[in-house]
């Protein structure tokens, strides 16, 4: 059997759960991050496989560079509000940030 | 774009192996001569001879030292992280190995002809990077960590440069193919880049300052990335014992010797392909030209900035951290980037 | 050999993103990611996306990558080797692996079910050139508006990730 | 404004309003930093003002002598539709005139003071008080509104408060300061009371409108308009409004305030007293005088004559320096209200002018004298000796020379002695009353006024000789000393205004000078009906008779034709009849005519008769009203008498203080009545305490106990049955709203304790919680 559209839609799937996992449960903020960019990575797969079979229609693959672009400014961004984290609570464990609940 | 494998054996995987295993081939007589060459200049440099004892005036020292390194009991220090301690070395050679998949030998050789090459090689530097910090952090040293984040920073902040410098090349060749950007080069000597390539009228001489700027700070940002002195700060010796590779000895000490080494000829056979015509014989189309004089010349001018590289090594004194960040940020960015933007709008008009 | 290629990437990947979502080294996970990432690369290229391949490889492991290790480094007490970080409870990593598991489930639906998805791949003639040419095309004409506002986001993310990481005791 | 060019007499009279005001802020604010230097701040402002002033009323006499009023109309502030209200500001001649008045004589107090009360501790804020009242007295002087001069009126009740009570740790002058302002606001009732019965009809501030309303136009068939469609009301009106004047110039009998303001500090007193605040009272009547009906008039000059005499009786007995002054000022006042009242409109406003000078100058004097006298007890190291009063002081005359010519002059020119101001004006007022008791009968008029004349000149040379003359009856008064510069300069000037030559050159008759001819007595708007028929200007009467005899010519007409009808008739019978009845035709026909004669004669007003033959001698352009041809006929036989009694009263003074002839004790004991009355004052103020104070305090006893016992005990009442009420339903609050309110609160924390689970803070679960969502949304919708 050839490896289809199929293939790399389960792929991306099995990779989404993994990142949201990653996400849901992680105490590090940076662990965190590193879920988001496993989701982002599924979704570039996704792209790029509807890319390549629905002829080379490369539009899907400006859209993943759009995402990778997203994905540089997120991660700077995050991190640098994960090092004021840290100097603010000398620790990153987001569920001890919980300002929001009160 | 031809290769010649192919061409012998036909599109199998046996064709494939072979394909990769010539720049391997490649590497391990080079990085003897290499250790000679560093050892012999170094020599004359200081007016001292050199290793004497082993072979012809210790033309064989580089082979000793091998077997020295491969007899050599491989330690693992306990409280090293092991799996990723292990692994280090090989992710920094594969980051240095890569590279060769792209760099063109001759007309007829080119292990991997893909149209991205200088993109290719750019991108598999960050390999290095990750496998530094990986054995700095794995070592469970503070030298080697520290060393790791120098090195790293350091690669980091003049990739910009030479991205810059690439970008230039690519905006006046139109590709990013070496073995094009080669071709565009070849004919006589004053179609190389570095003499304002191809084009000709007044507008080469308009080129010429911009090109001779870019290759310099290729140079310089090439010898950072390659941590070669006077940038050898992640391993200066006299500050923080090794850098990175402190706690290596043995087979796994030979691999970071020899991702260096391999480095070195990767950055000169870019310079080389860049800015000095790659594998095109400086006489023209005429004389001493073909697929095996390409060779030739393709290795003998990345030598030649092996060899300058070497020299600087004896020659210049190491620069602090402030000064390397300063140099790179301040000074090479913004005169590439002010080239990148001149050579663009030449390219424009012309 | 192409299906071969697939299954091996598609494991490395998995596996290396398995590593990454459970391990509680996070230097492990940050490392892991590495190999991730590659294999996307990989997958990348089985996709004939080559300029999207190496773009992958320089962006995530030369930049993502090395931020992400940075940011370790420095908010972690990295002289210890094993750091340890867990998760945020038994519960909710229950709860997660039941979220995680029906939403896996549910994509996988989605990919047989789906009625516009095509099951056998087209065949379509490959291009010889690289995708870059066509990709700049796109992005100068179709994607401008688009292309210029994300290298602005790009210029304030830097600005901005500059003005939040800076020292504030000055 | 009817012209363009006006020379900016508007602005500039703007500029002139507030500078005072810019000082009053400036040294209220920064008073206190720049000590020395807020004199000569409110100094300089005020001679700012002064020199404005000047070119006002150059350029207002000079070239627009005959312009009216000169004013600026805005509107300020709109009430409802249609019901703007509007405000603005006047100049006309008699503005112009009181603006100089009062910049002058303002700006030699200033100077006065700033020597007077070096020593103050509220230097600062004595000069920021003048600069308010100053500005407030301005802003009554170029008001062209009763609004406006409303406004400013109580802003110079409450000036004169603050400065009156200026040392306010004495008990007395508090309590003279409050005095002043409650006695003030007994007269403001009224006037305010007065506006509003104007405004009412009129639904106007401005004086012209109003006034032009009551005139109506009997050419154009407007007829005027009264309040209340009663002459009654508008004499109300009138009066109403004279009870400011009444309370403001301290008329009888709201006079009272003003010999207790002497508490102030005696610059103070000069500017109340001369310029300013009495003024306003005066300049008010004078403003309003077109409106006055015939009664009101009567009540103006009634009350003016009044108060002359009765001032001028207790002036006589007085013992302290500046009270003598003071009650001299209630009975020049009276004179000047007096003035007004019988008509003598300008010799009245003559008189407040060229008073302002002479008792500007006496009380600066009094000023000096009291400064001197200060010092020399401050040597003497005494502190309890009077220095006001007058049986501390004598032969001034040698220590303080020019201090003793000034006061001396100011006294002449204030008793009414020839070749000085006071006797031009005093000689106005009684010729005027005199011919108005010609013309109405009223003779207690002028016998107030010329024994007012009399005792003026008595009490004055009084104050002059027991003060200055003779030899000094305690060692205080050997010890005084003539004062500094800025001291005896404003009084050198203001003894020097007070000479003829200023108002006319004539000594004896200023009806020709320039001031006269400046200073006409406005036209009357009251209907011919409700006024003396002698103050109706001679136009005015011609055009009513004109629409009169149009009245009676068609009435003659009327007759005429049932005449002519009737002879017809007769003559057709006497025809028909042969001749017998030819004599009663004859008959007939002489009765028509003299019919006819009778009814144009009525038409005819009979006092027009004289004019016209006056006017046929062509002796005069100007057209007279008959009271002021009785004016210039009792102009010589008012002088005669009013030099004379003057002189008898001088001699009288001479006499007694002077000479000694005669023993003013004896005189005492002799008139003991008499003097007691005289010295309390005629016990006015204890009438007023028995009678007004007494009842008022005692009504407000009743009302406190009507409050405590009845209003109390409603409110208890009240209380107590709202408490009962209160606890019932607090009961009912307990436990059934409570219950309620409990069981949403419950249910609603309970609702909240479960939401609030999901509310974690942590991104995590929101993110999972997020997904969970778009995937149900894209597994239902897809």
């Amino acid at each position: 059997m050839g490896i289809g559209l199929t293939h790399y839609l389960i792929l991306s799937g099995i990779l989404f759960a993994i990142g949201l996992f990653a996400v849901i449960t992680r105490r590090n903020a940076i662990m965190v991050l590193m879920g988001l960019e496993l989701i982002l990575n599924s979704a570039n797969i996704n792209f790029i496989a509807f890319s390549r079979f629905g002829g080379i229609n490369l539009d899907g693959q400006v859209a993943a560079i759009f995402v990778i672009v997203l994905a540089v400014t997120e991660a700077a961004i995050a991190l640098a509000i994960i090092l004021n984290i840290y100097q603010n609570y000398k620790h990153i464990r987001i569920d001890e940030i919980n300002k929001l609940k009160e | 774009m031809g290769n010649f494998v192919f061409d012998l054996i036909g599109k199998n995987i046996v064709a494939a192996l072979v394909i990769c295993i010539i720049p391997l081939v490649f590497i391990l007589p080079y990085a003897l001569i290499a250790i000679l060459g560093e050892l012999k200049i170094g020599a004359w440099m200081q007016d001292r001879v050199g290793p004497m004892r082993t072979g012809w005036k210790g033309v064989l020292q580089p082979v000793a030292e091998v077997v020295k390194l491969l007899q050599k009991e491989d330690i693992t220090p306990t409280i090293a992280n092991k799996p990723l301690f292990n692994l280090a070395p090989f992710i920094v050679f594969i980051g240095a190995f890569a590279a060769f998949a792209v760099l063109p030998f001759s007309e007829k050789f080119i292990p991997s002809g893909i149209n991205l090459g200088l993109f290719f090689v750019f991108a598999v530097g960050s390999f290095a990077v990750i496998g530094i910090v990986m054995g700095g952090w794995a070592s469970n040293n503070k030298y080697s960590l520290l060393g790791a984040m120098r090195s790293v920073a350091q690669i980091i902040s003049y990739e910009l440069p030479a991205g810059m410098v690439f970008l230039s090349i690519a905006t006046i060749a139109g590709t990013l193919d070496m073995q094009t950007i080669i071709l565009n080069q070849s004919g006589p000597i004053w179609n190389w880049y570095i003499f304002g390539g191809p084009q000709g009228g007044a507008i080469k001489f308009l080129f010429i300052p911009f090109f001779v700027i870019l290759f310099i700070v290729y140079l310089i940002s090439s010898l950072a990335e390659t941590n070669r002195t006077p940038f050898d700060i992640p391993e200066g010796e006299s500050e923080i014992v090794a850098g990175y590779h402190t706690e290596y000895s043995g087979m796994k000490f030979a691999m970071f010797f020899m991702a260096e080494y391999a480095n070195m000829y990767v950055v000169s056979a870019i310079i080389v392909i860049l800015f000095l015509g790659g594998w095109s014989s400086p006489f023209g189309t005429s004389f001493m030209d073909g697929p095996i004089w390409g060779i030739f010349w393709m290795v003998g001018k990345a030598f030649f900035f092996v060899f300058v590289q070497i020299w600087l090594r004896w020659t210049l004194p190491r620069l602090r951290v402030d000064q390397l960040m300063y140099l790179g940020w301040k000074v090479l960015l913004p005169l590439s980037i002010a080239c990148f933007m001149a050579i663009a709008f030449l390219a424009m008009i012309n | 050999m192409l299906e071969a290629l697939f299954y091996i990437f598609a494991a490395m990947i998995i596996g290396s993103a398995a590593v990454t979502a459970f391990t509680k080294n996070i230097l492990y996970a940050a490392f892991a990611l590495l190999f991730t990432f590659f294999g996307v690369a990989a997958i990348y290229v089985l996709l004939s996306a080559d300029f999207l391949a190496i773009s992958q490889i320089m962006i995530y492991i030369g930049g993502i990558l090395v931020l992400i290790i940075f940011g370790v480094m420095l908010t972690t007490n990295v002289s210890i080797v094993d750091i340890k970080e867990g998760f945020t409870g038994k519960t909710s990593f229950i709860i997660a692996g039941i979220f995680s598991a029906i939403t896996c489930i549910f994509f996988i639906y989605l990919a047989f079910k789906m009625p516009f998805i095509n099951h056998a791949p087209k065949d379509v003639k490959l291009p010889n050139d690289s995708t870059i040419k066509p990709l700049g095309k796109l992005l100068m004409t179709n994607y401008l508006l688009a292309f210029e506002v994300a290298s602005v986001v790009l210029l304030i993310a830097i600005i901005g990730a500059a003005m939040i990481a800076r020292r504030h005791d000055d | 404004m009817t012209q363009e060019n006006l020379l900016m007499i508007p602005e500039i009279s703007v500029v002139i309003l507030l500078l005072p005001l810019l000082g009053f802020l400036f040294n209220i604010f920064f008073g206190k930093r720049i000590g020395r230097l807020s004199s000569t701040i409110a100094t300089g402002i005020m001679g700012i003002c002064l020199a404005l002033a000047s070119y006002i009323a150059f350029t207002k006499f000079v070239y627009y002598p005959d312009n009216g009023m000169i004013q600026l109309k805005f509107d300020w502030f709109t009430l409802g539709p249609g019901n703007a209200v509007s405000v603005g500001i006047g100049v006309d001649n008699m503005t112009a005139m009181m603006l100089v008045v009062v910049t002058l004589i303002s700006f030699l107090v200033h100077l006065f003071s700033t020597e007077y009360m070096r020593d103050d501790k509220r230097y600062s804020r004595f000069f920021a008080y003048l600069g308010i009242f100053t500005f407030s007295m301005l802003g009554i002087v170029i008001a062209n509104n009763f609004l406006f001069m409303y406004i400013f009126w109580e802003l110079v009740g409450l000036s004169s408060y603050l400065l009156i009570g200026f040392w306010y740790e004495k008990d007395s002058a508090a309590n003279a300061s409050k005095k002043a302002f409650i006695t003030n606001r007994v007269g403001d009732l009224g006037f305010f009371a007065g506006i509003m019965i104007l405004f009412f009809t009129y639904r106007t501030f401005f004086f012209d409108d109003i006034f032009a309303k009551i005139l109506g136009d009997s050419l154009h068939g407007i007829a005027p308009i009264l309040p209340f469609n009663s002459g009654f009301w508008l004499t109300v009106a009138g009066i109403l409004i004279f009870c400011g004047a009444i309370g403001k110039s301290a008329q009888f009998p709201l006079h009272i305030w003003l010999p207790d303001a002497m508490e102030g500090p005696t610059p103070v007193s000069a500017l109340i007293h001369a310029a300013t605040m009495v003024a306003a009272g005066v300049y008010l009547t004078a403003r309003v005088f077109p409106m006055f009906t015939a009664h009101a008039l009567l009540f103006v000059a009634y009350t003016g004559a009044i108060t002359a005499f009765l001032a001028a009786t207790i002036a006589i007995t007085q013992n302290d320096f500046k009270k003598v002054l003071a009650y001299s000022t209630v009975s020049q006042l009276g004179y000047m209200v007096m003035g007004i009242g019988v008509g003598a409109f300008t010799n009245g406003f003559f008189h407040l002018v060229t008073h302002a000078w002479f008792k500007a100058c006496l009380f600066l004097a009094s000023g000096s004298v009291i400064h001197a006298m200060h010092h020399a007890m401050h040597h003497l190291n005494d502190h309890h000796t009077d220095p006001q009063d007058i049986r501390n002081m004598g032969g001034l005359r040698k220590t303080m020379p020019l201090t003793y010519l000034t006061f001396l002059f100011a006294t002449i020119a204030i008793s009414g002695v020839p070749f000085t101001s006071g006797f031009l004006s005093k000689d106005g007022i009684l010729a005027g009353t005199l011919a108005f008791a010609q013309l109405t009968g009223n003779w207690l008029i002028p016998i107030a006024g010329f024994g007012a004349a009399g005792m003026t000149a008595f009490y004055m040379f009084r104050l002059t000789i027991e003060a200055f003359h003779g030899v000094p009856k305690t060692k205080i008064a050997t010890q005084t000393k003539e004062n500094k510069f800025v001291i005896v300069f404003p009084l050198v000037l203001l003894a020097v205004m007070s000479f003829w030559f200023f108002y006319s050159a004539n000594p004896i008759d200023a009806s020709k000078g320039w001031f006269a001819s400046r200073m006409k007595a406005p036209a009357t708007s009251v209907p011919t009906a409700y006024q003396f028929r002698f103050l109706v200007p001679e136009e005015r009467l011609k055009q009513e008779e004109e629409a009169q005899e149009k009245l009676e010519k068609a009435n003659v007409d009327e007759n005429t034709e049932k005449l002519k009808k009737r002879i017809h008739e007769e003559l057709e019978i006497a025809y028909a009849t042969g001749q017998e009845n030819r004599d009663s035709v004859e008959k007939y026909k002489q009765e028509f005519l003299k019919n006819k004669e009778e009814a144009k004669a009525r038409a005819r007003h009979p006092l027009m008769a004289k004019k016209s033959m006056k006017d046929g001698s062509g002796e005069k352009e100007e057209f007279l009203t008959v009271f002021e041809e009785k004016i210039e006929e009792a102009h010589l036989p008012a002088m005669f008498i009013s030099v004379l009694i003057a002189g008898l009263g001088i001699l009288l003074s001479f006499t007694v203080y002077q000479f000694k002839a005669m023993n003013s004790d004896n005189l005492a004991n002799q008139f003991g009545l008499l003097y007691r009355l005289s010295y309390n004052k005629w016990y006015i103020d204890e009438i007023y305490d028995a009678s007004v104070i007494w009842f008022t305090l005692n009504f407000s006893k009743v009302l406190g106990l009507f409050d405590l016992k009845v209003i109390d005990g409603i409110v208890n009442l009240t209380a107590w049955v709202a408490r009962l009420a209160g606890q019932a339903t607090g009961i009912f609050d307990n436990v059934v709203v409570d219950g309620l309110v409990n069981l949403i609160a419950n249910v609603t924390g309970t609702l909240g304790s479960i939401m609030r689970k999901f509310q974690t803070g942590r991104v995590q679960t929101y993110i999972g919680l997020t997904i969970v969502v778009v995937i149900l949304l894209v597994y239902f919708l897809a």
